[in-house]
């Protein structure tokens, strides 16, 4: 028994104990603990193994910078995998599991790498596994990939829930420590809209540690006496567990809350995490400091810790970390924590320290060796004592804990993330947030200041200093006294000379000096490069122990100042954050929001199968009883509607209202054909480019009045299309009178197409739809039976007589209803997608299986629609290009197999018959391919080079990947009615 | 023949007959809400909006410059189509988007919390005041967003997206327990 | 700049509002300039690191496209101008 | 020193503290036959091709920063050669190759793990494209299967099979794609350069160009005046910035991407997987960590650094694709500064200058060609003639109509 519960004291609640699992067995804490406090006063100083070499670790923290204490928490589904210790709020139930390590903890046959450790130096995957050849990929890479990691993800579906939330304040401060409780305080009482956000589930920070008197007051009660405050404050909102971790433009924060990562059972209603994006106008760093490691062999060993983290255990949670603690520092922090041990009755088994001129003030009948060493540890599984050495002699204490410090670096991670280099303090040996503007300004600990009553005046002053900028008026305010500091200061002390074994830099990944040497040694002593030869700093910690030391060190070796190595790059996530925190609510059905068509329900009510079209759901056929597949029913729907009548629902269309004096013109410019003289009551398919000359969409504009078009266009192009139009009119012809908007989700259409669809079409409508009356391109608003308003279009995609219906949606179901009705007795059937592609590929109809982006006009067979007398459209003058003019371009053309029971699919190559199959000999591609049920075989669009002059020609589909080559006869696209005297009948 | 042609509201399977017990958190939804998209022509906007300003009978909703949305909670489709053009004249374009539009109504003292989950606009009382509407993102659906009260907003989506928006605003107030149900 | 936008007619938005087309210092020539220019208009891009024209369509609120001038390195934005309002101003 | 198991061995057992530096820092000299500037990937495969397979001596790389500080250090590590169209198949698949024989060639293990890349369709649309592109790999002679829904499930349990909203209906696989050790990459071919004479500059800006009549005669640097007699520029990220300094213009926009890196996993995903629902891919580091990213935040930016919207949105699609990824927590995001081209396609040029060439425009798929397209930039260098394989990435096919556009995008740099 070494770490165990203090009798009294702490934030702990004792009369509230918490049982919880670490490796299955059965261990008591008490609320208000981290997972880590209460494995220490269950005396489990090992909790993990390192990366490569397995070594056995213990708690180093009692903080989000934690290398060694990760652990996986929760089962199956509800694990979370290396989650830190230190942070993990206890929680009755609470089930930890450690890593890394097999079979146990203590006993992990992977440590074998530590003896191996002399071939695992720095970049040795480099230099290695190369011979001989083969072997990599068969033999050393498969070990390398099943050693990595620590955590197991178990990669199934989370049961539970995230989301997002918006913020906005005036300031936020980042971090309810001391600095941070005061600057809250007086922005909030001047009125401004606060957030103080903290990562910790109790806010106070450092003064929940501190046994200092404020105002009279142990730390923590003043801690919670500003917070009553600031609770009362209805413009202060405080937010616990909430860790924020990055900053981006314009200052907006990302910020995580853990709303029930410390329950048992969460609430169904409530998510378990929740990503705030904070638009703060101000921001107030006070994140406080981070206490700096020491570099020195056997460093590593469980029950070595971080001095503050001691203390914090002892203050915090009422825990000692051992019975008899050893103290190496090389500042005053090392005093301030023997003092904390000493209140506590803990024994202090020497204090070592670094300097040789200290005059820091040890406790009583301590122990204190000056300008001393630790050299090595002594201990398997945990430390049992220390050798020091001074002046070339050496000694060894026995102890059963260390506590380090080697000096503080401030936290700021988030100021450092947008560019901004970190810059070096030579009085302070640390880094300091550089000055990135009024947007964030740094206060506190975080900018440098270890004086717990300085901290409190920075943060009241900083905030004065925002209240005022942002032209409020601060209250006045009288700060609080503070009795009993300790000087913090320290001597930089980048590596303790002498050492005797491995003397790790970064925890995690086990980098020790040597692995450094030999960075630089090898040409890699460019931080950067020594970072990514060795991988210091890659660790889930991301170097927050790490990376001052390392760059220390790489100063040191190279008698250097550190500002002249500088740090790595400070990137978010200043924390770790799960991907569903990320997600919110967006994911699975929900990544991306359903549009519903106004004829869903009436498709469904006839048996649609849907198939997602961008966002729409869309029947893609009607399955009727008796029929098993697709192609069953897909086949019925095109020979009905070839034969009889089918309606299909094209509401999905876009579509747009076009007025003003210029609409034509806006139009004409717009489309590469004509639209200055479309006469009113006409529709006229369209054909629009990119300006780079390839078609960007194709659709049908109609002339409702001289002023007043209505166009449609691709579903899948629909926002594109409506987005060019708006730049078109508004950048590049702002003087144009045009104005449009989108009618798209106002019209239920349906296109009611088949030799009897008149019969169908005017058995709804008042006006006259003969073909007379109505001929094809007709365009007009018609009068249902019964008064409702609608619009009719003969257009047809099928190739046969067609009409498209558009009634307002909310009738839109009543009315295909009614048309189905009408239909019966003319056989109609609903048909879907799948037919609609058959019948428009047996017309040569394309869509954007044609046209991909690459096609012109010409390519398509539409050469002789583009404009030449139009002195201007959008696309003109690129698509006089010599390569979209060659003659060896492909061009689109027909094809049907030379054996009319052979297949052929979209996707297959071309190829000359006899030509080797290669990239020189590819003749084109087959862009749409199916059944044909009324000529009885396959038929398919394609694109073959100069392919309208090779009509009759063989070729070979070429589909290697589904392995058939099948040999097919070029023929024009238009296999159905190439007269169009079905269209015009 | 003549037919007389049902309407379906678009969130008819989405909301209960029986609405249950309402919350204080509601999210309330009207039959049919007559809604007109306006686009002033070329030069007119400042006529058409103070036109629309002076006409007291219809709700206003600001879409972009020279365009809004225009709402009538008494009036059929036509007679605000009509009205429109009687009082704009040749000064406006107007599309009818009764069907093609969705209202539904917020309220509650949780209102602004359930919202924030969606909408990235500060919302705070004194910054988004009664009478301010505007288009904005919810989630990853565009919609005419008003605040038309206290702790009311109302919230204009297009049809095709109703649904999927009726569905979200539902897992935003989840935790408030939001009530949902067509206007009595 | 690229968290927030503030659209001269909705107000401050966020990005996610917004789609991005390009360079909007690129004006179309006339139907009659010479290949080199049209070329150019369609492929060729300043690409400065520093202060930057750029067309940004408010796609979620008001839908105008409107001229974003910012820095390309600090993301600092200088001014956001409506799209015809900068266009009428460059064709002067 | 070759690295070799005996010189392993030996150094292990002394310490490992008699390793030499793999590359030497040298002074720059006034003149070098060849230039180039950029220490990426690129630029170090470049002036290695240029010696050892050109037999060219007197070569310099340029670098502003560190060796490898560019995009070589910052993107997803994937590599593969499922392309759709001629003129870039060809030029990917003989990248592949490279790649096959990396270790053994530079001495260096860039640790090329061929896991298998696998491209998810979700509709008719997208399987007709995937078995365009499969057809089109299989034409140049590269292997390329189509999964269907019950092999891809037998292959990736873990996929959204039964609640994504864009059903996952099959795959395109390349075998033989994976990814490498990226800075691994670079520091190889820095280090092979290097033992044959290439001089690799490090903190060298090149603030200017100097011409005179009409060809290039050196380049101003933060070290001073350098003269050449070819200059080729592989300067990705900053392509535009250098090229203004020889006034050429440039079909180039600068984008920022995003990549991602999750805490270390014990193995779980073995293959390179991407969405096709949106642009999510992701695969597993030997270290553990997932790595992954999606689109490009979407404006011009040369700040290293993005947004979060897209941030979110990389997530949304990551937890619809896996959602078993919903708990594992993301470590680090870092930028890349892409050079996008008008066609998404890269650019291996002469240039109107006659003896400046051109590498650039590799959009967010550079790391891939990092050996072919040293190897044919150092062949234009050399001969004054495109490789065969690279005749199409010509700086003027826009202007003459030939673009080379997978996506069919058109010229949009960020719809690429």
């Amino acid at each position: 028994m070494t770490a165990y519960r203090l009798s009294a004291g702490g934030l702990v609640d004792r009369t509230n104990r918490m049982d919880f699992k670490f490796d299955g067995r059965t261990m008591s804490g008490l609320s208000g603990d981290t997972l880590a406090s209460a494995l220490l006063a269950n005396d489990q100083l090992l909790v993990g193994r390192s990366f490569k070499y397995h070594r056995p670790r213990g708690i180093v923290t009692a903080g989000p910078s934690e290398p060694n204490a990760l652990v996986t928490i929760g089962q199956g589904s509800r694990s979370d995998p290396n989650t830190k210790a230190t942070v993990a709020e206890l929680y009755a139930g609470l089930d930890a599991r450690s890593q890394n390590r097999w079979p146990s903890l203590k006993h992990d046959v992977g440590a074998l790498n530590n003896l191996l450790s002399p071939f695992l130096s720095a970049g040795f995957y480099y230099k290695t596994f190369m011979w001989p050849a083969a072997f990599w990929e068969k033999v050393y890479e498969p070990i390398i990939r099943r050693a990595a990691g620590l955590g197991r993800a178990v990669l199934e579906r989370d049961p539970e829930t995230y989301e997002k939330v918006w913020a906005h304040c005036d300031l936020l401060v980042v971090g309810a420590g001391p600095t941070g409780l005061m600057a809250a305080r007086t922005a909030g009482r001047a009125g401004l809209r606060v957030i103080l956000a903290d990562e910790d589930f109790r806010p106070g920070g450092s003064l929940l540690s501190e046994t200092v008197e404020i105002d009279g007051m142990p730390a923590p009660a003043f801690a919670e006496t500003l917070l009553a405050e600031l609770r009362s404050l209805p413009n202060v909102t405080i937010m616990p567990r909430t860790t924020v971790f990055g900053w981006y433009d314009d200052n907006v924060f990302g910020a995580v809350e853990r709303v029930q990562k410390h329950v048992a059972q969460p609430q169904a209603k409530l998510p378990v995490e929740r990503l705030w994006r904070i638009v703060a106008k101000r921001a107030l760093l006070a994140t406080g400091a981070e206490e700096r490691p020491l570099v020195f062999g056997g460093n590593d060993r469980p029950g070595v810790m971080m001095a503050s983290a001691v203390s914090t255990y002892a203050n915090r949670f009422g825990v000692a970390s051992g019975k008899s603690v050893a103290i190496f520092t090389n500042g005053g922090t090392g005093y301030r924590t023997a003092a904390d041990l000493a209140a506590q009755g803990i024994e202090i088994a020497v204090i070592i320290d670094s300097r040789a001129d200290a005059d820091d003030v040890a406790p009583t009948g301590t122990r204190v060796i000056r300008s001393g060493s630790v050299t090595d540890t002594k201990g398997k599984h945990r430390v049992s004592g220390i050798v020091v050495e001074r002046s070339g002699f050496e000694d060894t204490i026995a102890c059963d804990a260390v506590a380090m410090s080697g000096g503080w670096n401030p936290v700021i991670h988030l100021a450092c993330q947008r560019g901004a280099k970190a810059v070096w303090s030579p009085e302070l040996n640390s880094f300091l947030a550089p000055d990135v503007g009024n947007g964030l300004a740094v206060a506190g600990a975080a900018a440098g200041i270890y004086s717990l009553a300085a901290c409190l005046s920075d943060g009241a002053g900083k905030a004065a200093a925002i209240i005022a900028d942002l032209g409020f008026s601060a209250v006045s305010d009288v700060l609080p006294s503070v009795s009993g500091e300790i000087d913090p200061s320290f001597t930089a002390l980048w590596y303790a000379p002498g050492a005797k074994a491995k003397a790790f830099v970064d925890f995690q990944n086990d980098v020790h000096v040597k692995d450094l040497g030999l960075a630089l040694r090898e040409g890699f002593g460019h931080v950067e490069h020594a970072k990514r030869y060795t991988t210091n700093g890659m660790a889930t910690d991301q170097g927050k122990l790490s990376g001052i030391n390392a760059t220390g060190l790489l100063a040191a070796m190279q008698g250097i100042s550190p500002a002249d190595v500088g740090t790595t790059t400070f990137r978010p996530f200043y924390t770790p954050v799960a991907f569903g925190a990320l997600a919110g609510t967006s994911r699975d059905e929900h990544a991306a929001p359903v549009r519903k068509s106004p004829l869903y329900n009436w498709a469904q009510k006839n048996g649609a199968v849907f198939v997602d079209s961008g966002l729409w759901y869309r029947p893609a056929w009607f399955a009727r009883d008796g029929e098993r597949t697709w192609r069953q029913s897909t086949d019925r729907e095109v020979l009905n509607v070839r034969q009889n009548v089918g309606i299909c629902d094209v509401s999905t269309l876009g579509k747009i209202e076009i007025f003003g004096r210029d609409a034509a013109e806006f139009l004409n410019r717009l489309y590469c054909n004509a639209f200055l003289k479309l006469p009113v009551g006409k529709a006229r398919y369209g054909l629009m480019l990119r300006e780079d000359g390839m078609v960007y969409d194709d659709g049908t504009t109609s002339r409702l009045s001289s002023e007043h078009f209505f166009m449609t266009t691709t579903t899948a192009l629909a926002g594109g299309v409506m987005s060019h139009m708006e730049y078109c009119a508004q950048v590049l012809w702002p003087d144009l009178k045009v104005r449009f908007c989108s009618s798209t989700d106002q019209w239920a259409q349906m296109a009611i197409a088949g030799p009897k669809a008149r019969h169908v079409v005017q058995a709804l409508v008042e006006d006259d739809v003969s073909d007379a009356a109505f001929p094809f391109l007709a365009a007009q608003a018609v009068t249902l039976k019964g008064g409702l308003k609608g619009r009719l279009f003969r257009i047809s995609f099928s190739g046969e007589l067609a009409y498209e219906l558009a009634v307002p949606a909310w009738f839109g179901e009543a009315v295909a209803d009614a048309a189905m009705e009408e239909g019966r007795a003319h056989g109609i059937c609903a048909y879907g997608l799948e037919a609609l592609n058959v019948l428009r590929l047996e017309k040569g109809h394309v869509t954007h299986a044609e046209f991909d982006g690459r096609v012109t006009p010409d390519d398509a067979g539409f050469g002789r629609m583009v404009s030449a007398q139009k002195s201007d459209f959008i696309g003109k003058r690129l698509s006089t290009r010599y390569g979209l003019t060659a003659a060896d371009r492909m061009q689109m053309v027909g094809l049907k197999p030379v054996e009319a029971d052979k297949t052929f699919r979209a996707g297959a190559h071309l190829l000359r018959e006899g030509a080797k199959p290669s990239t020189l000999n590819d003749q084109g591609y087959v862009s749409s391919a199916g059944f044909s049920p009324t000529l009885g075989h396959d038929i398919a669009l394609a694109f073959l080079k100069s392919g309208r002059e090779r009509y009759g020609e063989r070729v070979v589909v070429w589909d290697k990947l589904g392995g058939t080559e099948t040999v097919a006869e070029v023929c024009h696209p238009v296999f159905v009615d190439p007269g169009n005297a079905k269209l015009n009948s | 023949m003549s037919k007389t042609y049902i309407s379906r509201h678009p969130l008819e399977s989405r909301i209960p007959a029986d609405p249950g017990i309402r919350a204080v958190d509601h999210l309330e939804v009207p039959q049919r809400v007559a809604i007109a998209t306006v686009m002033a022509a070329e030069g007119g906007d400042a006529f058409v909006a103070a036109a629309l300003a002076a006409a007291g009978d219809l709700s206003l909703r600001f879409v972009a410059p020279g365009e809004w949305l225009a709402l009538s909670q008494l009036d059929t489709p036509e007679i605000l189509q009509r009205n429109l053009s009687l009082l704009l004249a040749e000064a406006a374009h107007i599309v009818d988007q009764s069907d093609g539009r969705v209202l539904l109504r917020l309220s509650g003292p949780n209102v602004r919390r359930i919202l924030a989950k969606g909408i990235a606009t500060d919302l705070h009382p004194n910054v988004f005041e009664v009478g301010t509407s505007s288009n904005v993102l919810c989630g990853h659906i565009s919609v005419n967003l008003a605040r038309t009260g206290e702790n009311e907003f109302e919230v204009i989506v297009m049809r095709s997206f109703a649904e999927s928006l009726f569905d979200d605003l539902k897992t935003m107030g989840r935790e408030f327990d939001l009530s949902v149900g067509f206007s009595t | 700049m690229a968290s927030l936008i503030s659209c001269p007619h909705c107000g401050t938005r966020p990005k996610e509002e917004f789609s991005i087309r390009g360079d909007a210092s690129v004006l179309r020539p006339d139907p009659e300039a010479s290949d080199e220019a049209w070329n150019d208009y369609v492929h060729i891009r300043a690409n400065p690191r520093g202060r930057y024209r750029e067309h940004w369509q408010h796609v979620a609120g008001c839908r105008r496209w409107l001229v974003v001038e910012r820095d390309t390195m600090t993301h600092e934005v200088y001014s956001v101008t409506d799209g015809a309002v900068a266009a009428r101003e460059a064709a002067r | 020193m070759r690295y070799s198991a005996f010189s392993i061995v030996k150094n292990a057992l002394t310490g490992n503290v008699n390793w030499k530096p793999a590359w030497r820092q040298p002074e720059p000299k006034p003149f070098y036959d060849i230039i180039i500037v950029g220490g990426g990937g690129h630029g170090l495969a470049t002036a290695y091709y240029l010696a050892k397979e050109f037999g060219l001596k007197n070569i310099a790389v340029l670098e502003k920063g560190y060796l490898g500080s560019g995009n070589v250090g910052r993107n997803t590590t994937i590599v593969r050669s499922n392309y759709m169209l001629p003129g870039n198949e060809p030029f990917y698949e003989f990248s592949m190759k490279l790649w096959e024989g990396m270790e053994q060639d530079l001495n260096y293990n860039a640790m090329l793990s061929q896991r298998g890349i696998i491209n998810l369709y979700h509709n008719d649309g997208q399987r007709d494209a995937y078995i365009r592109r499969g057809n089109a790999m299989w034409m140049e002679g590269v292997p390329a299967e189509l999964l269907d829904r019950a092999a891809l499930k037998k292959m990736l349990p873990f996929l959204n099979f039964d609640h994504a909203r864009f059903p996952i209906m099959g795959g395109l696989l390349q075998k033989r794609g994976g990814t490498a050790r990226h800075d691994a990459v670079a520091w190889g071919y820095a280090r092979a350069a290097d033992r044959l004479g290439v001089y690799l500059l490090q903190n060298c800006e090149v603030t200017g160009i100097r011409r005179e009549n009409g060809v290039v005669t050196g380049v101003e640097t933060s070290r001073g005046f350098i003269g050449c007699s070819k200059l080729g520029l592989a300067a990705a990220g900053n392509t535009s910035r250098v090229g203004q300094m020889a006034d050429l213009k440039l079909p180039i926009e600068s984008h920022v991407l995003q990549a991602f890196v999750t805490e270390g996993l014990k193995p779980a995903i073995d293959h390179v997987i991407t969405y096709g629902a949106g642009h999510f891919y992701i695969s597993q580091s030997d270290k553990g960590g997932l790595v992954f990213g999606a689109e490009i935040d979407g404006y011009n930016s040369y700040a290293q650094r993005g947004n979060l919207a897209t941030v979110e949105h990389v997530m949304e699609e990551g937890v619809t694709m896996i959602p078993g990824l919903s708990r594992v927590r993301v470590l680090r995001s870092w930028g890349g500064v892409m050079d996008m081209s008008m066609d998404g396609s890269p650019i291996i040029s002469h240039t109107p200058i006659d003896n400046l060439y051109l590498n650039c425009g590799w959009c967010y798929g550079g790391f891939k060609a990092t050996p072919a397209s040293g190897w044919c930039f150092a062949h234009l260098i050399a001969k004054n003639e495109s490789h065969p394989v690279a005749r199409f990435l010509r700086l003027d096919r826009f202007e003459r109509g030939y673009p080379i556009d997978e996506h069919g995008a058109g010229p949009q740099p960020n719809l690429h």
